[in-house]
């Protein structure tokens, strides 16, 4: 393990600081054809929900400039199945996995919790209280600080595994909601999820997305989500995971400048699988040229004093 | 479009697709899903046939013999030639006559037989036609159709296939052929073939616009003959990673284009 | 006057419904030499104060993947060279005039518009609630429904020219703001403004902006504009001008079925000075292909009934 | 590169820029400014010239002679020719050299004598240098730097201008030329134009990096000859729309690169 790169947010133990993003990286089976995914710092599977979930009738995606539409609506086969399905192969790898979780309701968000927490060797649960895509919960959960405590309370009390908690940049305060988070015990905070956007289709005359509104993601967000992850450094103390929009190794530099502790990355192992791969290579090189000895010493340090 | 690509050329298989970053900047940001129209492996070079109607593949038509293009592939599952079929169909409409000439090839190649099957081809005008002399070679006979008349029939193809069909009764009360192993192409979808008369249509494959593959459906669940349809929807990851490419699952739920199709026997899936 | 295109907003007559932004037009002079800007469906001045503003140091501009990120910090001459200088050729133009106002205080809001609704002609006040850029006021003014209200219903007082409020984007609802404006006596909404972003200069390990936030516009932040144009729309029953990211007449076409009466072309210009004839022209063509007898029948038309 | 636009080489002048849209697509989405290193009426052309350094640049360099150029000029003014200068000296640094082609061309024009003035030039290396013929050809002496010494005087460029006046005091209290009229170049900045010795610089323009700029500014001021100096900054609009390429003013407040400039007095500006 290269210890200069190396890096433990709250305690998940990780040899690089590039993750790859919930929803963005299904499974993990399908980059595997791709690349070695043990080379990467962690890995976030897709949002898991009490009961399988069929998602959003399509369109799911579409293109904006320098980003993408999502309106994929959580589908996922539902934690039991995880657990055997998804679990047994994941569960080999040799770097940490993270269960991004998703509900309808506090009590759903708690009863997950709960049985992940069974599940020997995973890292910790990222708590999804910012999906734009669903009828019930997500988003709403993250856009009241009231509720976004209600949430990772919950959580908190039904693992001893770490909790971090998402967060959704359709806020007026960040920061607030942050605060929130955290002082119901969150370890972590994961930002930015996806932006509310729409698109409507002129000859139909009708939005694209049969929910109408859906979530944004890409390069075009990027500015936003390295602001926020500024913010929330400025608001509290635990390790924040950056991502949005990071499609190249500048752009991880950035948000641990900003002060993330750790970046992931979503849409961009869609244009091309390998960038994490390319990320973390760069990242290794700047530390070099610029003689930085741990990640630790760019944490924030784009702040003054 | 030819692409030298011998990895891609040795392993491609009918139906299946590449995925093409046209821009190395972020407009288009996604990649392009293209179907490979013919892959050899002695020259190590595949071919891709398409229509430029956007950003992206009017970039990728702006590319120079001798650049380099940045792919993904071979990404999905082909098309599945059963053994034992003696008679396909194949029904094309428009660009989606792409993928159906490296089909009919493999068709070819795998059942040689005087007469390999029948295509069905639909353009909008004559001037839109390509691979016809290509369909032929391979032991197809071949019917076009054009929008306008203005070569073949004048009209849809799948009307064509309705009429020849019609004409030739299948006898669906004889038994089924033993074997539906499959010779070329993956497991699935599994299909079961039936014999017929002599030229009587034992499996249909179509590739075309949505309302074509809906109507062949329709001919193929009518006439109890088993189809294979190629299906697109739009992409992200091109790999099964995003869920982003959904098609509806005849048992509920979603399927996913890029992993589990892009071909989908027709009765698993709602279109 | 081509009766399909004209549209009324709140008793200002357009002969299309395609106007320049704030800020990205100044006060008209400058694009002159490129076009004849009689073409357009109104202009809308640079921000104007009380007192003359000297912006923020450089850099101001900065790019990011189809957005640019902009901390121009409200630089104008202020309310009384306005009139001096700009306001003898602004009020030659055929054209509708809207001047751009903003305060520190809600005083000054009331100061500027009392002052602006002497000059004969002008034919409203845009009301910037939400310039990220400037030390006091601007977008905390409109972060907030009861102090937006407050702004407003000062400017309301101070003039009989129709008003209409510019709001942020950077809020969990824009529909709360949209309806303190609307109640406070708003006569028209304009959105959005930028999205509050930043970036970081990786080389310095510092942000790229003095006042390290700036403010995002552009193609990017299209998806968002539209969906928060459709919520606006839905929320109050006056005119709304649908503005960012607006690029090409698809796009203007999109705000307009998702609600806004007119639209505004702010970075487009940048990109290429002619955007909104190309804009108006495009428009039209679509108006004539779909045999469409009045803009207003689009107005919204892709709502649900 | 050279691009056909008689519009623009008509009414060019040195130190004015044009604007261009390197990408039809969205990246890069602004346009780069990029000065006009020669503009020939006769043949209706203007050359520019320029270092590939990020996106929009490599862009640039990929086209191909006989593609078109979305391009938006001649923007800003330029240098102030004022009559009655004799002697002047320009300074330039790496491809700050480019505007400077033109300048000394448009002195020779304007000036024509024996030696029109003198240019001191510095590149990286050898390697990086252009233009110097064309400098040579128009009457100028010149003085080559190099950063590595591989040709030329190794070291700055300012340090040879500060050389040269030192070596040649002027004379500061004769009178002063009464015309300040230019000849060539818009009004502003304003510029009064001193009698000095022979070959003694009476006014000084440079364009190159910053430091070399501050450099240029101080040893100006000290040596009370007047220099006009072409600054850079970040553009998006490019004709004084946006504010958005402020330099700070000397008088407090900021200007405009774009439309105020890129040419400034250097007494004008802060640097
Ligand atoms: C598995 C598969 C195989 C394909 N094979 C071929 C082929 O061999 N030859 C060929 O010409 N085309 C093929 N296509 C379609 C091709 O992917 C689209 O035409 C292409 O992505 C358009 O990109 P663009 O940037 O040029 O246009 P865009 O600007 O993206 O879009 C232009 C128009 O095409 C529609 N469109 C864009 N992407 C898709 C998509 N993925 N699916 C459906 N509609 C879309 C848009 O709604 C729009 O109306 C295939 C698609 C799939 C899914
Ligand atoms: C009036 C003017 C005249 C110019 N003339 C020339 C010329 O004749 N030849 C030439 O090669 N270059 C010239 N430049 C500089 C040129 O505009 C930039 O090099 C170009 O915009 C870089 O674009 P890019 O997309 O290749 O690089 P980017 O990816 O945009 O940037 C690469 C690097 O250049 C810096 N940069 C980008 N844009 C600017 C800018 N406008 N001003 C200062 N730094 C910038 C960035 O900070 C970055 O470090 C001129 C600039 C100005 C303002
Ligand atoms: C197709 C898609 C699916 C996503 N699914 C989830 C999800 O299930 N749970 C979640 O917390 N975030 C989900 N996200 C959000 C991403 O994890 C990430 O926060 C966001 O996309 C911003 O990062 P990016 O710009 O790098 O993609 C999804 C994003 C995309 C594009
Ligand atoms: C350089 C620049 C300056 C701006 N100045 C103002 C301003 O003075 N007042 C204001 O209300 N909005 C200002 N804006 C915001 C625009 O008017 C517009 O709301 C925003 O840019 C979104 O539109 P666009 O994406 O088409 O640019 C400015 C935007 C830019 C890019
Ligand atoms: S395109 Fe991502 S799952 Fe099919
Ligand atoms: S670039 Fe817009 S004012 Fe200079």
């Amino acid at each position: 393990m290269d210890n200069k790169f190396s890096i433990d947010i709250c305690g998940i133990p990780m040899k690089n600081p590039v993750m790859v993003a919930s929803g963005t990286f299904s499974f993990g089976e399908e980059y595997a054809k791709f690349y070695d995914i043990n080379k990467l710092g962690a890995i976030v599977t897709k949002g898991l929900t009490l009961e399988p979930k069929t998602g959003n009738p399509p369109p799911r995606i579409y293109e904006t400039p320098a980003g993408i539409l999502n309106s994929i609506g959580l589908e996922n086969p539902g934690v039991e199945a995880f657990i055997t399905e998804e679990w047994p192969h994941l569960s080999k790898l040799s770097i940490p996995v993270i269960a991004n979780i998703d509900g309808d309701t506090v009590e759903d968000y708690h009863k997950i919790a709960w049985r992940l927490s069974s599940l020997e060797g995973l890292a910790a649960l990222e708590v999804n209280i910012s999906c734009p895509n669903v009828e019930k919960g997500g988003m709403a959960f993250g856009q009241d600080p009231e509720s976004a405590r209600e949430v990772i309370k919950a959580v908190r009390e039904a693992t001893h595994l770490p909790v971090i908690a998402k967060l959704s940049p359709n806020v007026t305060s960040v920061q607030k909601i942050a605060e929130a988070a955290v002082s119901a015990g969150a370890d972590a905070i994961s930002l930015i999820n996806t932006l509310l956007g729409m698109a409507i289709d002129i000859n139909k005359k009708k939005p694209v997305f049969h929910r109408t509104f859906a979530g944004l993601s890409g390069p075009a967000v990027k500015p936003i989500a390295l602001r926020m992850v500024w913010e929330v450094y400025k608001a509290v103390k635990v390790p924040i995971i950056g991502m949005g929009g990071i499609t190249s190794w500048q752009d991880a530099v950035e948000f641990i400048l900003a002060g993330a502790s750790a970046v992931a990355v979503g849409t961009a192992s869609f244009v091309d699988p390998l960038t994490p791969l390319h990320i973390i290579a760069g990242f290794k090189q700047y530390l070099a040229d610029q003689g930085i000895k741990s990640i630790g010493e760019l944490i924030g340090a784009a702040h003054p004093f | 479009m030819v692409l030298n690509c011998p990895e891609i050329a040795a392993t491609a298989k009918p139906g299946q697709f590449i995925h093409i970053r046209c821009s190395d900047g972020l407009s288009p940001l996604l990649r392009r899903p293209i179907s490979i129209a013919m892959a050899d492996i002695d020259t190590g070079t595949i071919e891709i046939i398409y229509r430029v109607v956007g950003e992206g593949t009017k970039i990728l038509a702006r590319k120079k013999k001798g650049e380099t293009l940045d792919i993904m592939g071979p990404l999905g599952k082909g098309f599945p030639i059963p053994e034992g079929i003696k008679f396909p169909a194949i029904v094309g409409g428009g660009i989606g006559v792409a993928p159906l000439l490296f089909l009919a090839k493999a068709i070819n190649t795998a059942n040689k037989r005087e007469t390999a099957g029948i295509i069905f081809a639909g353009f909008s005008s004559d001037d839109e036609t390509f691979g016809t002399f290509f369909m032929e070679d391979c032991g197809f006979k071949l019917e076009i159709c054009t929008d306008d008349g203005s070569r073949g029939y004048k009209g849809f193809p799948t009307d064509l296939l309705e009429k020849y069909i019609n004409d030739r009764k299948i006898e669906n009360d004889t038994a089924s052929v033993n074997s539906s192993k499959e010779i070329i192409g993956p497991m699935s979808p599994h299909v079961e073939i039936k014999a017929g008369g002599k030229n009587a249509i034992d499996i249909i494959y179509a590739c075309g616009p949505k309302p074509l593959l809906a109507k062949v459906k329709s001919i193929a669940a009518g006439a109890g003959i088993p189809a294979c349809l190629s299906l697109e929807e739009r992409m992200a990851c091109g790999v099964g990673a995003c869920l982003g490419c959904a098609v509806k699952s005849a048992e509920g739920g979603y399927m996913k284009v890029c992993k589990d199709g892009p071909v989908f026997e027709a009765s698993q899936v709602e279109i």
